[in-house]
């Protein structure tokens, strides 16, 4: 079972990453870009087969070490 | 010789540069903005080390697409010098102007330390002045210095003689424990196809002044200076 | 928000109930959330110093090379050549217990801040770091977190880090230490202060745009952590090294013109006290108009602009007439500029907002009627001194030595410095590790500075006034060391709870013995930090009053650091008597922290370091250590490893056992590497200095006086291992 | 109209921040996690409304600047 869990920075925590980008991207000539938030992907490919379980156990590793949860917040999907 | 410095924001060893290179040649270095266009009359373009827009992203990937690197890109398609140094050699490859791409150190780490560097060739214009296969010590600060190519690409490089410089232990060999970020194959340094554009990860720069513990990096920038010194005299 | 202002309110910002009081007797009706916080954080411990003000005045702060000492945002001295070394040290303890990368980061963009913004290129970046036992895994994420931050933020600004201090002690579980020192370099006719003046002219905010980042941090900073620090995180703010590289860039650019009247960087409580202390210093009135302030959020209020830490932003009253070149200079760095506001006649600051008038406070009585506290103190009896002949020695000399070598608090610390850049500028003469004093010259000149950080936290916690003076000491003696001529220091007092008697006396004490040692070894304190509250759950750290050194070498070429050459003299100065109370030896390998801390002779002191810098610059010593934790051993096994020679020791004196001799930490010495052994000790011995050869160097072992050889490769293995095996455990 | 860029190293590209993560949680106990990929993700809030549109600049963006195609590959999805 893949889990893909997702890590952002919480809302009004500052993103260097995402306002450079944006930055950037305005340079480049791409117009309407409004606002760009970073952040981090990560895959697992777990052993467990129910879909339940798979979830709560990549929710407890988002927790413990996958996210920074002073700064940020995920969301766990599962995948195929 | 003269020489241009590009200054991105966010880069920080252009003054380390501009010593370098003024000690060598006599000559100081010309700083140019990131959105100007002209090169016109330098023998020599650095892109020094540093952060560029904060290396958010990728590192060099903002820089890569200033303005002034569509000027140094067709400054090396005329034939010109370019050196890029750390974050200047990851933004040669983002640029496209050197293959491969330079990933996140190994070890996940910053890097910050001495390294030594074996020589592989010495009839460039930057290397000529050490020994074949030469070592030499260079202080190396980066945290993405892993070098990558896909295996064709490598293959290539090694067999165009591209491959300027590896890391390697302090009498030549060319071992893992002496590739501190991860390089495949050791790479430290690699050349264009007409070996006019080096893009190296350590920074010679940091050592050509015996008060800073050796004169390792200075032979670099002497066979800089003595490439284009007819011309400069001339001038 | 919306919430009544009340005495309720108003302690829940930190303010007492008599503390409110002369709110509301300033303002004569109770004031407006905005005017409460406001009132909040600049009566905060962190912005008012209202616990320590009082002691703090007993420190020296003069002497003819200092031009700035404390009051302003650092301190500055005169290196000569037309230059002045700006430099300071501010603690971020607090926030990077909570988030160590962030915490760590901003404290560094912190105090980078109160450098460039007096018109200094910082050169060099400083840490004293303190952590808990190491045996916790708390205690490695916050030293990976810290130490990545640190190196995050300063290698991206590229002002190389090039020197620190390290400590453990359980002391500092749920409470690390992370001090960061900056020292810049200015011509002594631009130096920039913060005191408006001129009635009409803009105040300008450049930098970064503000965000509802770190909301109330500098109240944060000044209560104690109880069970609920997890509710306190949000106050978190992120740095942003990038645009503090540009806020260097535009802000020196600037400097280069007469634009700029006053300057002051945003740091703790913001806006709030760059504007107060700005307006207050130059005896005028300020009027801010909230509606100009660059935001990232929408719909923050007055008081959310007012309070936030957002970082990387400064503020500026220019002059009217060249507020067109300085926007240019700001545009060109990409970076925000905007004139929110003005200067006024008043007297007051006053805040307006969407048109209403969030906030009117006259400035003088906000800082005149700030809290000061005469907080009662509790000295801590003296512990009596131990005797060494009282302390068996089970271990032996060569099984201590390699047990101290490698324990956390005498272990490498490469892996933390490989990490920082410490070569960026191409000025670094001495890295980490090659000297007692980091040496950083000056571009263009032959001079260079000598930079240290010090203290001994276990001595200050077995006698603070002792420990306070050592700390002093060891700075100007790790500056010695290299030949460079001690200036000045910075310093950051991190104690306890205020509050409690016995806190307040360790500061009382630790300041007594710092002012004793500042005077006689002529060193005054120029500027500094004050970070009090340091407790978890009720329970103190250690007193840890750090000491941040600068000294100057006219001649960069003559400075020398500790890696020994070979086939030389191994000499030490200073006397010896083996004390073994609070030493390293005492605790690592007797297991036990007891006994008076070693004395420092303020005169032998100066007698033996003023020796060792002539004997530097006259090209006598090759090689030079100060004598510190772990004693004569470490010293010179410090040195062996850094110079990669070994050394074969004579026997030591009869009168001392050995491992008092050995290890014992006796103040006022150095271990010096010399041609002519016996001449040097004539020398040394004329000057009335206690001399006496240690051994010569060469070879490839380390040869101990009982006999026992250790391999260089075999301590350099002990030595390096810790922190690698340690941080590379995983999660 | 929101599109997601989601980054990920090509197979056969090293990822050691996959690896070092993938031995964390085992180091904290987390047992079958049998892969773990680390990637970037980018959250573009675009003026533009029409999600063709709006997709091809996304893609457009990510070929021109967001991933780095030598060791990147990268897709993207629309959202609200
Ligand atoms: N322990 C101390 N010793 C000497 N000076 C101090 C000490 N603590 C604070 N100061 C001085 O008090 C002034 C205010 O310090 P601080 O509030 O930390 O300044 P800033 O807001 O600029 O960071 C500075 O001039 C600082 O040097
Ligand atoms: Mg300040």
């Amino acid at each position: 079972m893949k889990a893909i869990v997702r890590v952002m920075l919480k809302n009004g925590v500052l993103d260097p990453q995402g306002k450079a980008i944006e930055h950037a991207l305005a340079t480049l000539g791409f117009q309407g870009v409004e606002d760009v938030r970073a952040g981090k992907i990560i895959e697992l490919s777990l052993a467990e087969t129910d879909p339940e379980r798979a979830r709560a156990s990549a929710e407890e590793m988002a927790r413990r070490l996958l996210a920074n949860t002073v700064i940020e917040s995920f969301t766990v999907e599962l995948a195929g | 010789m003269k020489a241009g410095i590009v200054v991105f924001p966010g880069i920080n060893r252009e003054r380390d540069m501009a010593i370098a290179l003024t000690a060598a040649s006599g000559a100081r270095p010309r700083m140019i903005w990131h959105q100007e266009r002209d090169l016109a009359g330098l023998d020599l373009v650095v892109l020094p080390g540093g952060f560029s827009h904060g290396d958010y992203l990728r590192c060099g990937a903002m820089a890569a697409r200033a303005p002034v690197m569509e000027a140094v890109r067709d400054f090396a398609a005329r034939g010109g010098y370019v050196l890029g140094v750390c974050n200047g050699f990851q933004i040669l490859t983002e640029a496209g102007l050197l293959p491969g791409a330079l990933l996140r150190n190994a070890s996940l780490r910053f890097l910050s330390m001495d390294c030594h560097l074996r020589v592989e060739r010495t009839d460039t214009a930057f290397a000529g002045h050490y020994q074949k296969h030469a070592v030499f010590r260079a202080p190396m600060a980066h945290g993405d210095g892993n070098y990558f190519a896909d295996a064709a690409t490598l293959d290539r490089l090694e067999g165009e003689g591209l491959v300027g410089f590896r890391y390697a232990m302090p009498d030549g060999a060319i071992t893992p424990e002496a590739n501190r970020n991860g390089s495949q194959r050791n790479i430290a340094g690699i050349y264009s196809a007409n070996l006019r554009v080096l893009g190296l990860m350590p920074h010679p720069e940091d050592l050509v002044d015996p008060l800073m513990g050796g004169t390792d990096g200075k032979p670099i920038f002497d066979a800089l200076a003595a490439t284009f010194a007819p011309r400069s005299r001339a001038a | 928000m919306q919430r009544d202002v009340n005495q309720d309110l108003a302690r829940e910002f930190g303010l007492s109930a008599e503390e409110y009081g002369r709110v509301l007797s300033i303002m004569g009706r109770p004031p407006s959330l905005t005017e409460l916080g406001i009132f909040s954080v600049m009566w905060s411990e962190h912005c008012s110093y209202k616990s320590s003000r009082v002691w703090l005045k007993q420190l020296p702060t003069k002497a003819p090379w200092v031009i700035h000492g404390p009051g302003e945002n650092a301190g500055v001295v005169d290196i000569g050549e037309g230059l002045a070394a700006i430099f300071k040290m501010e603690s971020h303890n607090h926030p990077s217990f909570i988030e160590p990368y962030q915490g760590a980061a901003t404290g560094v963009g912190g105090i980078l801040r109160d450098v460039f913004t007096m018109g200094a290129r910082p050169i060099a970046n400083l840490n004293a770091l303190r952590f808990g036992s190491p045996e916790t895994t708390v205690t490695r994420r916050v030293v990976d977190g810290v130490v990545r931050g640190i190196g995050g933020y300063g290698n991206c600004v590229g002002v190389p880090t090039v020197g620190g201090e390290i400590n453990f002690h359980p002391a500092y579980d749920g409470n690390p230490l992370v001090n960061a020192m900056t020292v810049g370099i200015a011509r002594t006719d631009r130096i920039f202060l913060s005191a408006a003046a001129g009635v009409g002219n803009p105040v300008v905010y450049v930098g970064s745009k503000t965000g509802r980042d770190g909301i109330h941090g500098a109240t944060m900073a000044s209560a104690e952590f109880g069970a609920d620090a997890e509710e306190k995180r949000p106050t978190v703010q992120v740095g942003d090294p990038f645009i503090e590289k540009l806020l260097i860039e535009a802000c020196l650019e600037l400097m280069e013109t007469d634009a700029i009247i006053a300057i002051q960087d945003m740091g703790a409580a913001g806006l709030t006290s760059s504007a107060v202390e700005m307006a207050g210093k130059g005896g005028v009135g300020i009027a801010l108009d909230l509606d100009a302030v660059p935001q990232r959020e929408t719909g923050m209020s007055a008081y959310e602009m007012m309070l936030s830490e957002s970082q990387e932003r400064m503020l500026m009253v220019l002059r009217p007439d060249r507020q067109d070149a300085a926007r240019a200079i700001f545009e060109k760095w990409e970076l925000d500029f905007a004139v929110i506001g003005h200067l006024t006649d008043t007297g007051r600051i006053t805040i307006r907002h969407q048109g209403v008038t969030e906030a009117d406070i006259p400035l003088a009585p906000l800082a005149d009627q700030a809290p000061l506290y005469h907080r009662p103190t509790a000295e801590t009896d003296k512990p009596a001194i131990l005797n060494p002949a009282r302390v068996e020695d089970r271990v032996g000399l060569t099984g201590a030595l390699l047990r101290l070598i490698a324990c956390p608090d005498l272990c490498s610390r490469a892996w933390v410095w490989d990490q920082y850049d410490s070569t960026v500028g191409g000025q670094t003469v001495k890295r980490p590790g090659a000297a007692d004093a980091a040496v950083v010259k000056i571009e263009g000149h032959a001079m260079a500075l000598a930079l240290t950080t010090d203290c001994t936290p276990r001595y200050c916690a077995a006698d603070a006034e002792a420990g306070g003076a050592q700390a002093v000491a060891e700075a100007w003696r790790n500056i010695t060391a290299t030949g460079a001529r001690p200036l000045a220091i910075t310093d950051n007092m991190n104690f306890g709870n205020p509050e409690k008697p016995e806190i307040m006396g360790q500061f009382a004490a630790a300041i007594r013995g710092m002012a004793a040692a500042c005077t006689a070894l002529d060193f005054p304190v120029v500027s500094g930090n004050v970070s009090l509250y340091n407790e978890t759950n009720g329970r103190a750290i250690l007193p840890t009053p750090a000491i941040g050194g600068l000294g100057v070498i006219e001649d960069a070429a003559k400075a020398v650091g500790y890696a020994l050459p070979p086939w030389l003299d191994v000499v030490l100065l200073g006397a010896t008597k083996g004390w073994l109370g609070q030493s390293l030896w005492l605790r690592e390998i007797a297991g036990r922290e007891e006994g008076a801390p070693p004395p420092v002779d303020l005169k032998a002191e100066k007698q033996v370091g003023d020796f060792v810098r002539t004997q530097i610059l006259a090209g006598t010593i090759r090689a030079c250590h100060d004598v510190s934790d772990g004693g004569i051993m470490i010293a010179v096994a410090e040195m062996a490893l850094a110079g990669k020679a070994g050394v074969r020791l004579s026997t030591g004196p009869r009168d001392i056992p050995g491992h008092a001799f050995w290890f014992g930490e006796d103040q006022g010495r150095y271990i010096v590497a010399v041609a002519d052994g016996a001449g040097f000790i004539r020398a040394a011995e004329a000057a009335g200095i206690a001399a006496m050869k240690l051994g010569t160097s060469g070879g490839r072992d380390l040869t101990l006086p009982d006999g026992g050889t250790i391999s260089l490769t075999m301590l350099a293995e002990a030595h390096a291992r810790f922190f690698p095996e340690w941080m590379e455990k995983g999660a």
